[in-house]
């Protein structure tokens, strides 16, 4: 974890509303673990003071990037700053995915919109390939799909609405793949909540291992406010634990879904 | 050039020191900063039990300032004593240990449990958290029950104690005037304002626990005035909060009558904040010729 | 769809005044803006006679804010009426008095002469300037005079009566009960926050009053809780204000409460802000499907 | 009096910390008469609220400027601002200087600083020529020589280092003058409140007209706040009157130096 200025490489629109933002921060690059997360603070953003987080997208060389949908205030500074603008950011941050060792579990990665961008470099290290499930409203929420395949992936895409790939929800797809084997397989997933909870649901149901990368508000991103906290079991009970500092990512086993509610 | 300060009878090595609940319990920003730097570490309040906190969310982000509601979750003192305090034992620069609860007796528990461990710099005494109802908020704005509160705690122990005040009374004088007479060493001011967001799509309060305290240079201006009428009304010293983004900032709460100040919702945004302010105040030492920074404290000329 | 509200009797057109003291006597900005869009004009706080008001500077600018420490400058009963009255009585909205003393007796024969006047369109009862030591503080943070002013005015006069509340209270219930109970229409909430600022360069307190009132968007999230609060103790409407800048502030003022809003500083660096706000709700409503905006009032879901 | 988002034409350093900012306001520039000022927001500034005022400095086609110095925070940033960017103006505003009808008297101008940027558009508009005394602390605190020699003004400088022109107070040279022929002059000041205080002296000991423009710190520009009042003579004493809306510029007789100490 450091804190650094960095300059901005290239910032530019990928699909619809998202973009991806590539820094030169050659200290903290060789430090980033699949899973984890820059804390950004926008320095041209008018009267909002906190950093906001972003899961690390892509690392190359000295570089590494975020995958960001442009959503309110900060994004939307965000995507109007240039190569050559700077940045603060703290990374990198947070407890990631486990990387599956070499002959171990096959990863089958499943990602609702921006929460492919956590799952890149997981795909990327691990040893064997997999598929990755991903799901979003429409065909402009389906991100990185060449990227992917670039890296030997096989990409299997549901929308809401249709436009692209399986018609419906990304559990699907997901539930039929497990249907047909699900033995020697390890689910990771990242994206919005109520996908979280479905997929962590089949993991039990079919009573296979998984990795769940929450999204939390953050504050501070490194443990010391207690903004970002969910509730994990602890004994008989639950305890909150930090999503900046314990997470972002979860064995879903852990994560107490009941009281969450 | 001298920084040095005393709160009561703890000497920090600078005025800066970090606002309770903004800096954990020290170790989490130890990969980012050199703790020994500081003039003293404050860590988040702690009560005699562990305390799970408010639900989520506990956050929001609103003009030049947040608001929270987190509910002084903590570990309890056992908790602290085990998982923190040593490595905040080790640390060259003092530990300030912010407590509260919910009855005087258990103030004066807490107090004398860190009494007795021994190695602690000084005790801040919260009797002015809004987020929870039990919170000790009332013991804040009742000079009776102020005056209870530090009493019963400066029986139970002889480490420096700072009551840190409610900002949300008429005036502050005789709140800060009765925890000086009960025999507080100094005074914290301020904590958070009661304040509250609503999301106008979803029309939901932004926090579970409907309203949370207000901090960050929003509240700065409502500080420095809070820190001046107190200052007018002890002889004791005041640990200055509310605002502080900068050395600047500092110097002027200073100025109104802090003989050390704290930085808090700068650290979530900037952690290297209050290292930052350490040099500047050295800095305008220099340009305007300061020896002493006693000098600066109540320096206003009005 | 409908905008319009009413405070007491007086009906508002629209739900957005003006704060007072920040729109001058309105024909200021009638080059600006057209007057006739507003819900009301507000006007600046009238006493019985002539007020010098305080030396300067009386304004700074702080983050997110200002402070101000006009001192209630003003043309008494009478300047006002030659002055700004013939142009106030002809716009087709109605005009708001805001008026003090330092007596309750002052309060009622200034309410007594502009219920007199004829065609004024409601007072607002200003107990919380926190700038000029008579000027009415003591009687927005002490219930039972509180009490006594309102009942005097309201013996005074049948105008609607508006009281605006101070802020710097620990709770602002019992004091809304108050104004509720002594024969208020409507309160006002909130004034400005007593605070101050020093340059660190001159060591001068940054106003020549030493202190001033906190205005702005800092101040907007306490005063957001201080609505909920005042909504939550009282059946008379509430006019909301505190740092409004645009109608997503607007709204959420009203769900925390608010009948209606009032734009105060905004108007200094963007005269349009309060015909943007009206411009802002009746898309809001339309996006919404809400038919009546008072609706919106007290819609926050807890 | 208009208030419009105008775009930046030109925005270029002048000497040291002095900028010249041009803007395009076809609808503003017919209106604007001399000692008159604009009310700026500088819109990317972060927490500042307020407006700045700056006089008008010179009017061309449908483009006008302003001359201004960088001294805190709002002219930072303003200074580095560049064409195509965008401000809110409100302008013209206040009460400006009274330009000597033709065969009227010779105006005597005396600047500090950026005071001269105030006094341009009188000196062009004046029917007969003058002397334009200025005054700063060091050389590039004369600003505008070559503007006025180029409309056929003398210019005669005085720098209190005496890197320039003679050494000490513009005042030295305007006294000289004036007490070479005081008959058929008058006087226009704009600059720091001592030098017009100064200025203000002069012109009640020779008995000679003076106008002075003056500066207080500003909030609204409009008269609706009541920030800028300056102490104005009335009957037996005095009242308060606002620079923004009654001034900037003031008749000198009629300010109550006394009491405004
Ligand atoms: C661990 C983690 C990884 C993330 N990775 C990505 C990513 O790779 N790509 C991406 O586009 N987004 C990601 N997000 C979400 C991203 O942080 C928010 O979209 C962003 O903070 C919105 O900021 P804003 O100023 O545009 O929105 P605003 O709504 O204006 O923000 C207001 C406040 O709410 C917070 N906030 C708003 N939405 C979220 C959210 N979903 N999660 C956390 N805080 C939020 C902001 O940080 C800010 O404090 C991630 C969030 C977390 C917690
Ligand atoms: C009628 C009038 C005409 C002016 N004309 C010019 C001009 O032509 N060129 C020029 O360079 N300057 C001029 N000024 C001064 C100019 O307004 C200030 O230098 C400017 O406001 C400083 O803003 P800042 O944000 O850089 O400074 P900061 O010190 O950061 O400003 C903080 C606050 O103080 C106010 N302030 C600071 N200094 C002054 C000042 N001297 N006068 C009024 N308000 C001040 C600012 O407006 C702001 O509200 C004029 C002032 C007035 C009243
Ligand atoms: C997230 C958060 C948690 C806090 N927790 C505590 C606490 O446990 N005890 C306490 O006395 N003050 C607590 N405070 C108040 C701060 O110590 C400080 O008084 C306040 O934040 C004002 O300073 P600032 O504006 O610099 O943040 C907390 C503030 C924040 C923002
Ligand atoms: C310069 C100035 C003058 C004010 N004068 C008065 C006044 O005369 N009477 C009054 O009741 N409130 C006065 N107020 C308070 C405002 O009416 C309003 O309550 C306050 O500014 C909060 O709203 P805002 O944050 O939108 O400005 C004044 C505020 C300012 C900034
Ligand atoms: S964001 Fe502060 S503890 Fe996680
Ligand atoms: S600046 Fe507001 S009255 Fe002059």
């Amino acid at each position: 974890m450091l804190e650094q200025t960095v300059t901005i490489v290239s910032n530019e629109r990928d699909t619809d509303q998202y973009f991806r933002l590539v820094v030169r921060a050659p200290q903290i690059t060789p430090l980033i673990q699949p899973g984890q997360f820059a804390h950004v603070r926008i320095l041209p953003l008018k009267d909002a003071l906190l950093r906001r987080p972003f899961s690390i997208f892509q690392v190359a060389g000295d570089t590494f990037s975020i995958l960001y949908k442009n959503v309110g205030k900060g994004t939307e500074v965000l995507s109007r700053m240039r190569a050559g603008e700077e940045l603060s950011v703290i990374a990198p941050l947070g407890h990631g995915f486990t990387v599956p060792a070499a002959g171990g579990e096959t990863p089958l990665l499943v990602a609702g919109g921006y929460g492919m961008a956590a799952m890149f470099l997981l795909a990327q290290r691990s040893p064997q390939t997999g598929i990755v499930f991903v799901g979003g409203r429409r065909r402009v929420d389906i991100l990185c799909e060449k990227d992917f395949a670039a890296i030997g992936w096989e990409v299997r895409v549901a929308t809401e609405d249709g436009s692209h790939g399986e018609k419906g929800l990304v559990t699907q797809p997901l539930l039929a793949e497990l249907k047909r084997s699900a033995v020697g397989r390890k689910l990771f997933a990242c994206g919005p909540t109520p996908m979280l909870e479905a997929v962590g649901k089949i993991a039990e149901d079919i009573a296979v291992a998984c990795e769940l990368s929450m999204d939390e508000h953050m504050c501070c991103g490194v443990g010391t406010c207690l903004t970002c906290v969910i509730k994990v079991k602890a004994g008989d009970g639950w305890e909150y634990q930090r999503t900046c500092t314990e997470g972002p990512v979860f064995d879903s086993r852990s994560i107490a879904w009941e009281v969450a509610k | 050039m001298n920084l040095s300060v005393k709160i009561g009878k703890l000497t920090m090595q600078n005025p800066v020191t970090v606002a309770s609940g903004t800096f954990g319990y020290g170790a989490e920003y130890a990969r980012l900063i050199d703790l020994n730097q500081l003039g003293a570490v404050t860590v988040k309040g702690i009560r005699l039990n562990p305390v799970p906190g408010n639900p989520t969310p506990r956050t929001a982000e609103v003009t030049s300032g947040m608001l929270n509601a987190i509910g002084l979750q903590g570990p309890g003192v056992d908790g602290f004593i085990k998982k923190y305090w040593p490595f905040l034992r080790e640390l060259k620069v003092p530990t300030i240990i912010n407590i509260w609860g919910t009855t005087v007796e258990e103030y004066a528990e807490v107090a004398r449990r860190f009494d007795a461990l021994g190695g602690v710099g000084a005790l801040e005494l919260n009797v002015s958290c809004p987020n929870i109802k039990e919170g000790g908020a009332q013991f804040g704005t009742d000079p009776k029950l102020l005056a209870q509160v530090v009493a019963a705690c400066r029986a139970a122990t002889t480490l420096p104690l700072i009551t840190k005040m409610s900002p949300n009374v008429p005036s502050i004088a005789p709140l800060a005037k009765a925890a000086e007479d009960a025999g507080s060493d100094a005074l914290a001011v301020t904590n958070s304002f009661p304040a509250m967001a609503i999301d106008i799509e979803t029309r939901r309060p932004k926090l579970a626990n409907l309203t949370g305290g207000l901090t960050g240079p929003a509240i700065k201006p409502i500080a420095i005035k809070l820190v001046w009428e107190a200052a007018k009304a002890v002889k004791i010293p005041i640990i200055g909060m509310g605002g502080i983004q900068n050395a600047a900032d500092a110097i002027e709460f200073m100025m109104a009558g802090a003989t050390a100040v704290a930085v808090g919702t700068a650290n979530f945004y900037e952690p290297q904040t209050s290292l930052f302010i350490i040099a500047g105040i050295r800095d305008y030492m220099a340009r305007k010729q300061i020896v002493d920074v006693r000098e600066v404290t109540s320096s206003v000329r009005v």
